[in-house]
Formats: structure tokens, C-alpha cells, sequence
């Protein structure tokens, strides 16, 4: 049993790790949280495109790379900590589980399809107007459906970059034969899907966790009050340290949560979903999914609380780029599920108390 | 010790109750525009019209001499209501207990009259760049001219400061002087100064940094002698930190619309735990403060303790917002436009105001430090 | 509205502590946890019924002072700071609202009946065995018994001090024509005395917790380590700041909640508890009872911890008396409903869902 | 990366889960009394005739050179198979990572083999009673004489030394030494020094104070050179912080026996929600553990970061006591020798014992400190 990443492993997130220094730094976040125009809404995607990232998923014989999540979840990783904008995780992670067309695959693979989801009990669908392709839950089946033949309804939220879509089926435009247009059934469950989708954003929590952490580090470092760095001060290292150990103890549950994901594989029935009422049976996967998120999204959490405290009014304001790196914690802390919500299925799981909320 | 309202207390409420639902707007736009700052400003007039702007002054200068427990049972009333936040916060609460204090009477009949008309709206201006949360290391400058002085430097974080009026703050008045001594506390019109508006975390410019070019000031706008603004100021300070700034009825109206919307959703009984929890600690602050109240009527110093009030209410209002936002899911994060926003997305606006609430007014690092040291007497 | 204690109120808490400063230093209470003799483990009782402490809410007619909780609430928190051995709470708290009987109120006035109670949930009877008395729920009936007609097992717990133990009917010898001795049934509501007995613990647990916060403040200023008080760091100060704070704000809840219980006075009803089942709808005063408890109890546990950790390894022996305040603050916070329970009733009563735990 | 065990990793596991199924006694009398500490010994010793008492030691001192994986499997098993703690523990974890780095030849088969079979037991002896965490301010000295050294001074906090055969420790040896210089890591037989046992919360005595009054110590017993003992004695405490005071598996038993016990009680939401992530944070920590083995066996030096698995332990083992006692209600508070005790009382003993977790081996605040500057580099 070796619970360490390999040297092929490393590599991947280093790669992706320098792209993204090189093609989006903060400014370019910022920037993607104003501007209209697509290619500024994705910075570092075409250099993310030819190194592989978006075909690391998707298997050999559709021009990917065939790697497990686990494989990957650094590099996922890496895009929390850079806070890369665009539907990242809906195309990388999710979209080469759930797609069975082989052009599809290719396009995916190529870094050509952006896709976005709506899955289980998520209300909105992140970046889909950025997405060429949405995979919505509805009624139990997953539908595939070109953009352009669904009405998006802006939802602004407190994180300018990813933002967030009403989906409603059947635009004036896509109604076939006075029905409206579903798009393409895919006979794909979506427990995979979903399971998929919140173990690779608890990574990017995590990422995102670390950045927070470094760039509170520095500030306290440099920042000076009452005579002295504010670094220096017990109260603003006690706080810091529990953010590395909130960070370093998440850390292990999401990578374990991708192995099991990957064990488990793309097929696996559901790990016990009861479909006669909301009780949720949840399997020994679901049960490290939801401890992942749970743990990440309050590592997260946590770090920018403190993030905030330690940069002081500043940090409660636009002139820093910290502002982004808040908004996308709070806004992935909520998706495919908040701390609350695993918790209460790891709740069912584990001391078999009925679970109130239903997910997936 | 009793719990119990005087029949003078019971008819006040009733008065303060039955005007507020008369008269309480439809939710204004935001304070931090230009448009919503005037709507606020109409509002505060409204109120003073009704001599509810500042019930616990006296007549003369447009309140009705309310005890402390009036004044919080009008905040009460006030924040159940539904009423719009306070744009002149700011000159009520921290600057005019200093006024009453320190003012000559000149000042005082200058002042708080229209202070209390919302004709005149108050910014203070404290920090600066580098001072941060250690006021007495601020830099900024005022030199000694004929009849009055000149001031130079910059100050930020500036609330209200984008659309108000006029701005109180410190500034070296002896080149010669650090730390605590040396400092003047100075009133200006802020149309002489540069004003750059902060954008804040909901892109609105809530605060704002003032540039200082040699501004005139009169001597009849100094606060209190010349070289004694540090003094005056730690008043200022100990009364934003105290009773004035964040009454119970605040915390009230909120834990009530939390509950609600408990009440109203499919609520997980450990989410209900936390809630039951800020209910209860909403009920503890609101008795603590009637306690403190009752201090204050017998003449006592509340002195640094109130450094624990600051600290429980500003980390409860976190608290309750960010259980409000937990409960409503990915809608908790929308924004007012959103069209799912619930309640005008009040909910995310609390939220990411409450965030400031352990940063301002002192650090609750600073805070806890204070009450080990100068209540608990601790070494340093 | 006056919430502040009058020159009465604080003058009876003033005789008491005085009292308990002379009569029941640290040593006697060390005492009382060791010896058998009775007198040995009441230090301070004689003398805390010549100031007539123990006929403080019993009316004037039975030569007692005929004051409410509210007015003796400061008098309760002064015996929690002293960690008065016995069963002060249940003789001087609860048995006024109990006993009908003029001859034993006069008896407990003058501090010549010592009784223990078994209330609601309550598994165990707090000192049973220093009791002449004992009242009894059973079967939803109050049942005052003499001590020596019920066989008591002692159940050894964390607190040396405070015992408790099993109450059963029926002594070899106190059988009544082949039935079991089962006492005298009062004809009063528990509700009262349930409250009663709550609100005064609960005033116990904020001295309690004044004690360990003084005395960590004082370890805190002399213990140097790394070359200055520890007292001067700022890990040690925010973490007693804390208990400041939390003291501070939990002792106005139990203020309001006596004055609430007095308020209802001792023949009203229960706020609502339903016979039919295990939920109880909770009225105001039940409300204002739960939030003092629960507030209490949190704030002497949190108080104890960090008592330890400022005193450190020496705190965690015998060899400082800081081990039976410890204890006291964690028996009594146990004792009538800890904090999760009441925790749940207030949940119950402020947000309508079910509640679990049945109180009283 | 993966979390498969490998065949014989498997194997391993079989074979201890088998041999404890097989040999666990019934529980036995606490190890801080006469009894109980002898039954603890003759347990290790059997244990010991099994190679199960040190595995990870090289075969010729009693272990079976096994691999970190598989002493994480052994404790997993041993822990969860109910099995007695190990009253040699400070020998074995604490001293025996020590000579085997900077222990002779000679000391090497002098003592660990006695210590392995339980035939020594070692109690640690670094506490002063001025010193606390402090541990270079120490005082006690060694004077040298001919062949040897004398001790002299006092030692606190010293665990299981009331019966213990052997004790370590560091001796001011230089006496123009201040702080960290001049300290000498000496091994000493107990039965030429003083011992007073000292009562813990639960009454029993698991610490003792040393009074050393010119005991004689041979040269042979100094481990490592003289003067070098702070050195030493860091690597010590450091594997005190690591991974080989607190494996996983006792925390993983210990939240099993919790879950049992919550899914046999009525148990409310909220004090479930608690359980669950505790649960959630024993898994954490079993594979934070399994990530930190890995990099050990790389060669990595953990160093600092050691700090943070014993915050989380120890905070970890609090909330898991602290949890179960909440279940029990009035009975949680119950010793072993009441009848209606749940489990012998255990939960209220483990309870006591967990507290002293966030104290010892340098107090948790300590340790935050350490994280803040020698893992994210912030100033002294």
C-alpha cells in the first residue's frame, strides 16, 4: 500500500501548475469576472488544450489519456489554487464519464467541447453559457442538449466568474415538432457523474485552501502593526496553523475519495439509492465522497475566514485580488452539495439516522 | 432586578410601533449609490420630522431625552420594522457622544441639529494605509496656519465617505510628537478633499480613501484643545465598540428572519442546532445589553469591557447570516437581481457585511487582548 | 425595566460569600470528598443556616424569608463559586416549592431537613445519603419518603464530592402491611420544582466558572515559562478572554430565567407537555429555563478546559484543588439536562421540530 | 497512489487478528496500581513471545523488521481487538528510536531486548516543576566523578515511573551551561531514586515526581555524548509527536466503540452530527498517517510537521471521550466501580486520560507556534 502520489502523477499537476502561472494569474481571473467575450472568460484553456488536460479522462482510444480521477486530482488540485475560471470541472472530470459518442470524445479530448451539468439536486448549472453542450438530470435521466436549444437564465451570485444558469428545456428556436427539445438520453448513470464532479471540486477546495493559506502567510509576513509583522503575533499564527491542519487533514480524504471513485468505476450502480423515498442508503464510496467535501469545504471555509481576518479592511475590499479567491470558495463550498449536506449523509451512513437531504 | 416595562416604557413602544408601520419604506436601494444615499437621507429626515432620529437627545437639538432602555426599545421596534439601515450612522453613534463631550456650544448648535436632519452626513476618517488597526501610529499631518490649520496625508476605509458630507478624524498636529501625543481631532467639509470610493465585496464602494492637499480648516472646527484629539478619540472609540453602534434589535430582527426561514424549509436538525444556538446568544446579547444599559443609567464606566460586546456581536452577526445562507443552499449565494434571490438577496449583502464586523472598530484580536489585559489584568 | 440586582439582592450574596469564605475554604471541600461523617462533608451548612440561607424561598409564615429565585439566584452562584458540598440546590432551591407541610417547612427554614431530589429524567439522587428527605417523580407522581425507608446504591462518579445514587422503594424494613413504604404523595406540580432546580444549577455552573477563570487569570500571571508569565502570551489571553466572554453573556440568561420562573410561580401548569407523547411543546418560561442551562453549562465546561490547559500538566492531578472544581462543573453540567438536551427543547420550542429527548 | 494492502501486508494482518482473537485477556486492573501494572507486564511478555511486541525492531531484539505499513497494521488490530495498553510504551517509543540512533553496540543489546519482552520497563523523566514545556530552562545536574556521573535535583510528570524499573532523562551536566547547552541524556535504574506518585484526576498514580540525591550513574550509561542531550533528546520528543506515540488504529477503535454505542442509544441529530465528524477525522487521520509512513519510508524528513498530527490527535481524542459521556447522560460521569458504569467505566477513564493529550509532549500551543514558524515560515 503506497497512499502517495506517483512521479507520473506529480508531473501531470506540475505541468499544469506552470501553464496556469504562466496563462492565469490573478489578473486574468479578475478580468474574466468583468468581460464578456469567451476566450477572456477562459484564460489559460487552449494551453491547458495542448498538454492533454481536457482528454485526461477520456480513454486512449478517443485521443485521451485514459487516466483515473486519482490520477488527476492533483492537477484539479492545481486549478482550485489558481482559481481558473470556466466550466473546468463539468468538461475535465464529468463530461468524459458521461459521454458515449466517440466524435464527442475527440472533441472533449481536444479541448474543442465545453461542457456544463446540471446534476441530482443542483439547482443551477455553473459557465453554461460558456458550455457548447449541457448534461441535465431530469426525471431521473441524464439528457444531453446542445446549448443553443436551452433557455439560460443568469442567476448573479457573489462569485463574478463562475456564474451560475436557470436551465429550462426548449428555447423558441429547438421546438421539434411542437415538443420541445430534450437533446440526446445517455444511458450513463448519474451516480458516477455526480460523484465524480464533487470529488474533483473538494480539490479544487483544497487548492483554493492553499492559496489562501500561502497568500495570508505572506501578507503577515510583510504587514506591520503596533511595531512588528502581525505574522509575529501568537494569536495570527495560532489562526494560520489551524489552516494547515484543516488543509493537510482534508488533503488525504479527497485523494482517497478518488481512488474510490475509480474503484467503484463508471458503471457502478448507485451505492444504494432507495428510489421509493428520500432515504438515501449511502455505500462505502458515497461515504468517502461526502467526507471529502464535507472536509474540504470547511478547510476552505476556514481559510478564508482567516484569509480575511489576517488581511484586515483590506481584504474586504475589490483592491485585492483575494476578493476572487473568497467568492469561489464560498461558491464551490455550496456546490454539488455543502458541508452540511455530506454531512448528514455520512450521518446515514453511518449511524443509520434517517437523512433529510436528498443527493445525490 | 426585573424584566418588566414601565407603563411609560409600554406606551413609548406602542407609539414607535404604530409610526414605523405607518411609514417604514419599501426596501431603498442601496446606500452605497448615489441615488440610494439620498433615498436614505429622505428617510432620516422622515424620522427626524417624527423626532425619531436620535431619541435619546435632547429637545434642543431634535431628540426627545429617551432613557437607555427607550433608546433600545425604538432599536428594537426599528429593526423588526423592517427599516432602512442608517446612513448617518457614522456622525450619530461615534461622533456626536463626542460632541456632546467635547464640543463648545457653538459646535454643539452647529452640529447635531442638522446632524440629526440628515442634513449634514458624517464619515469618520481614522484609519490611514499603514496604521491599520494602531491608531497611534497614524502619519497624516495638520500644520499650524493663520486662524486655523492646514491638513495633509490620507486616510482610508472610510465609510459613507463616497456621498457624505463631512469627515471627523485625527491628524499630527506637533511634527515633533509620536504616538498617542500630538494628535488633533479635526471637522471638515469633505467637498475640499479627494474622495476615491473602495470598491467593496459586493463591488459597492462602501468605504473610501481621502486625500488631503492642504486642506483649510478653521479653528472652530477643532474637537476639544489642540494636541488632545488621542484622548477624545479613545471616546469616540470606546462608543463605537459600546452600546451605541450595535443594539440588540439589530441582531433581533435578524434571528427572527432567520427562524423564519427555519421554520418556512426542510431544515437538518444539526443546521437547527447552530440556529437554536444564535437564537439563544441573540437573547443573551439582548439581556447583556439591558444589564449594561442599567450600568450606564447608574453612572458607572463600562470601560473596556465593552471590548467582549464587540466581540460577541460581531461574531454572532456572522454567524446568523452565514446560517441564512446555509439553509437556502445555492440560492443563499445569490445576488439581489438573481431572480431566485430570496428576499432581495438581503441574505449575501448581511453576509458579506458582517464579514467586516471582527476587522473594524478594532481588530477582535485587539478585542481579546484588551479584555485579558484591562479586565482581566493580565500582563503584557 | 430595571435588569440589574438590587442593593438586597446583592447584599444576601455578599453575607454568603462571606460565609462560604470563612467556612468552606478549598481544604473542606477536599474534605468532604474523602470523609464518611456527615459533618465533615457539610462544611458551612451550620453556618448558612444561622444567616437563614436555607429558609430563603420558603415563605415568611414558616419563618422563612420568603424571597423568589431571582432574589437568591447571587446567593446560588456564590455556592457554585465555593463549590459548596451537599445538596444545596435540592434542600434550599427545590424543597420550598415542594413541601406542603408547615412543620417541615419550619424545619427546612431553620436548616434541620436536608432533602435530595429525583426529578424528570433524572436517573440518580445527588447526595441521597446526606438527606433526611428524599422526593421522589414516579409514575408521574411526586412522592416525598423518608430517607430510611428507600435502599440507596451509590453510583461512584468523576466528582468525589458530589455522589449520586440509585433510589429504590422499599427498605427491608419500611414495608407497609406487605407493600412497599412508597411516601407521602405532594400534590404539587414537578414542573416547578424541575425549573427551580435547573435555574439554581444553573446559577452553580456561572460560579463555578467565575472560580476557574479567577483562578487560571492568577496561575496565569505567577507560572513563568519560556522566561515570562504565561499570562503574557497571546494564546493564554484569548483563550481566557473567551471564557470572559462567555460567563459574561451566559449569566443574564440564567438572571432572566429565574425571574421567569418566578414569574410563573409554583402552581402553573407545565408550558405544554403533552401526555400523549414524547414531544413537548415548550413555553416561554421552559424556553428561558433551557437557554440558562444550556448557556451555563457551555460556558463552565469551556471554563474547565481551558483551566487546564493554562495550569497544565499540574492542573490535571490531585495535587491541585482545581480537580473538584473541575469535577463539580462537570457533574452539574450534566445534572437536570445537559446542554445538548436543552439545547434540543429550545430547537423544539423555537423551530417546531420534534424533539428527541424528554425534559421534563 | 493507491490504498490496496498488499498480499502480504494482508497476510500480516490475518496473522495478528488471529493471534489476538486468540490471546486478548479480559480487561485488565489499571496499570497505575501494584496488580495492574504486573498483569500489564506478563501481558507484553506473551506478547513478546509472539515477536507481536516491537515489529517494527530488527529480529535479534525481539521484532520482525516489519514495515511502517504493517506496524499501522498491527495497531489497527491490537486496538481494535480490545487489547491492553501498553504499559511499556515510553520505553518503546519514546527511548528505543533513540539508542538505536545514538545508542553503543553495547547499549543496543543491553536494553532493548529486556525492554522489548517488558522484563525493563522505562518511565521518561523530562518534566522540572519549573520547567514545564520549557524543557531547556532544566536544572537538574549531574556533577562528574570518577567512572560516572551523579544526579542530583528533581524530575516531574514522570508517567508510569511509580512502578517502573528504569528511567531517562536530561542532566544539566556543564554547570556554566544556560538553556540549551550543556545537557546530558542519562538511563537510570529507579530503585536508587525517590519516587513519589502523584494522584491524577481519576486518583490513581500515573505520574510521579524523582528526587535524585547524588545517585550514581556509570559512563556507560550516558546515551550519546555528554553535553549533546538537547539534541538527542529532540529527536526524541519529536518521535513523541510523531507517528509513533499515537497510531490511528487506537483512534479508529475508540470511534468504532463510539458509533456502536450511538447506534444502541437514542441519539440526537445534533450530538450525531458531532459523532460523524469525529468519525470523518478518525478517517482523516488514518490516512494522513498512511501518507506521512510513506514519505518516512521515502527517506523524507518529517521534522516540524509533526506538530500538526499531534494537535489533531489530541484535540481528536477529547471530542471522542467527550462525545461518548454526552451520549451516556447522567451515567457518562459513572467509574468503573459503580454498577450502572457503562463498559467498566471506560469512556469516563479514557476521558481523563484524553485531557492530558492537548498538555503533554509540549502543549498544543506550543505546537501551533512551531507550525506557524518552522512550517509556514512566520516570524518569531
Amino acid at each position: 500500500m503506497k497512499f502517495a502520489f506517483t512521479d507520473d502523477q506529480l508531473a501531470l499537476a506540475s505541468t499544469v501548475r506552470q501553464v496556469l502561472a504562466a496563462h492565469c494569474p490573478a489578473a486574468a481571473v479578475r478580468q474574466a469576472g468583468k468581460a464578456a467575450p469567451a476566450a477572456e472568460r477562459l484564460p489559460a484553456w487552449p494551453q491547458l488544450a495542448e498538454i492533454g488536460f481536457f482528454g485526461m479522462l477520456v480513454p486512449e482510444p478517443h485521443d485521451g489519456l485514459g487516466l483515473g480521477l486519482a490520477d488527476a486530482i492533483l492537477a484539479f488540485e492545481e486549478t482550485g489554487r489558481a482559481a481558473l475560471p470556466g466550466p473546468v470541472v463539468e468538461t475535465a472530470a464529468v463530461a468524459p464519464g458521461l459521454l458515449g459518442d466517440d466524435d464527442l470524445l475527440v472533441r472533449l479530448a481536444e479541448g474543442r467541447l465545453r461542457v456544463s451539468v446540471r446534476l441530482g439536486d443542483q439547482v443551477y448549472a455553473p459557465d453554461a453559457d460558456l458550455a457548447d453542450l449541457l448534461v441535465v438530470e431530469r426525471h431521473g435521466e441524464l439528457r444531453a442538449v446542445p446549448a443553443g436549444s436551452v433557455r439560460l437564465t443568469p442567476q448573479a451570485g457573489v462569485d463574478p466568474v463562475r456564474r451560475l444558469f436557470s436551465v429550462a428545456f426548449g428555447s423558441p428556436e429547438a421546438v421539434d415538432g411542437g415538443k420541445p427539445q430534450l437533446g440526446r438520453r445517455l444511458d450513463v448513470s448519474a451516480v458516477h457523474a455526480l460523484r465524480t464532479a464533487t470529488v474533483a471540486v473538494a480539490a479544487q477546495l483544497v487548492g483554493l485552501a492553499r492559496h489562501l493559506l500561502e497568500t495570508s502567510v505572506e501578507y503577515a509576513k510583510s504587514r506591520r502593526q503596533f511595531g512588528a509583522p502581525i505574522g509575529s503575533f501568537q494569536a495570527v499564527k495560532h489562526q494560520l496553523a489551524d489552516v494547515a491542519i484543516a488543509v493537510d487533514f482534508a488533503a488525504p480524504l479527497v485523494y482517497a475519495a478518488a481512488l474510490a471513485v475509480d474503484r467503484a468505476g463508471r458503471t457502478a450502480p448507485a451505492g444504494g439509492v432507495d428510489s421509493a423515498g428520500p432515504t438515501v442508503a449511502v455505500g462505502e464510496v458515497d461515504r468517502a465522497v461526502s467526507a471529502a467535501k464535507a472536509a474540504a469545504g470547511e478547510a476552505a471555509t476556514r481559510a478564508a475566514r482567516v484569509a480575511l481576518q489576517v488581511h484586515g479592511a483590506i481584504g474586504y475590499t475589490g483592491e485585492l485580488d483575494l476578493r476572487l479567491w473568497l467568492a469561489r470558495v464560498w461558491s464551490l463550498a455550496s456546490a454539488y452539495g455543502d458541508t452540511g449536506v455530506h454531512r448528514s449523509r455520512l450521518r446515514a451512513a453511518i449511524l443509520g439516522t434517517p437523512d433529510l437531504t436528498r443527493w445525490p | 432586578m426585573d424584566l418588566d416595562f414601565t407603563p411609560q416604557e409600554r406606551a413609548f413602544r406602542a407609539e414607535v410601533r404604530d409610526w414605523l408601520a405607518a411609514h417604514v419604506p419599501e426596501r431603498l436601494p442601496s446606500m452605497d449609490t448615489r441615488d440610494g444615499f439620498e433615498a436614505h437621507r429622505e428617510w432620516e429626515r422622515l424620522l427626524a420630522d417624527a423626532r425619531l432620529s436620535v431619541v435619546s437627545w435632547p429637545e434642543r437639538h431634535g431628540g426627545r431625552c429617551a432613557s437607555l432602555v427607550e433608546w433600545l426599545i425604538f432599536e428594537e421596534e426599528y429593526w423588526a420594522a423592517g427599516a432602512p439601515g442608517r446612513v448617518s450612522q457614522n456622525g450619530i453613534f461615534l461622533l456626536a457622544p463626542t460632541i456632546f463631550s467635547y464640543g463648545t456650544a457653538e459646535q454643539n448648535d452647529r452640529f447635531l441639529r442638522r446632524m440629526a436632519r440628515a442634513d449634514d452626513i458624517w464619515a469618520q476618517a481614522w484609519s490611514e494605509p499603514e496604521a491599520g488597526s494602531d491608531l497611534a501610529s497614524l502619519r497624516s499631518r495638520a500644520e499650524r496656519v493663520a486662524g486655523g490649520w492646514r491638513l495633509y496625508g490620507q486616510k482610508t476605509w472610510s465609510s459613507r465617505a463616497t456621498y457624505a458630507d463631512w469627515g471627523f478624524g485625527l491628524f499630527r498636529s506637533d511634527p515633533e510628537s509620536t504616538r498617542h501625543r500630538g494628535l488633533t481631532y479635526f471637522l471638515f467639509p469633505l467637498r475640499d478633499v479627494t474622495v476615491r470610493p473602495i470598491a467593496q465585496l459586493d463591488g459597492e464602494p462602501g468605504f473610501a480613501e481621502l486625500f488631503f492637499d492642504g486642506v483649510f480648516v478653521p479653528d472652530c472646527q477643532v474637537l476639544g484643545a489642540p494636541g488632545d484629539g488621542w484622548r477624545i478619540a479613545m471616546a469616540t472609540t470606546s462608543s463605537e465598540r459600546g452600546l451605541t453602534l450595535r443594539s440588540p434589535g439589530r441582531f433581533m430582527a435578524t434571528a427572527d428572519r432567520l427562524v423564519r426561514l427555519a421554520r418556512s424549509t426542510a431544515t437538518d436538525p444539526a443546521l437547527a442546532d447552530e440556529i437554536t444556538r444564535a437564537w439563544m446568544d441573540t437573547e443573551a446579547y439582548r439581556l447583556h445589553t439591558f444589564g449594561v444599559a442599567r450600568r450606564i443609567a447608574s453612572g458607572e464606566e463600562i470601560g473596556p469591557a465593552s471590548s467582549m460586546g464587540k466581540v460577541f456581536w460581531s461574531e454572532l452577526d456572522v454567524r446568523l447570516h452565514a446560517l441564512a445562507i446555509q439553509l437556502l443552499g445555492e440560492r443563499g449565494l445569490l445576488a439581489g437581481d438573481a431572480p431566485d434571490a430570496e428576499d432581495g438577496g438581503r441574505w449575501l449583502d448581511g453576509f458579506l457585511f458582517s464579514l467586516a464586523g471582527p476587522i473594524y472598530a478594532g481588530t477582535n484580536e485587539i478585542q481579546r487582548t484588551i479584555i485579558a489585559e484591562r479586565v482581566l489584568g493580565l500582563p503584557r
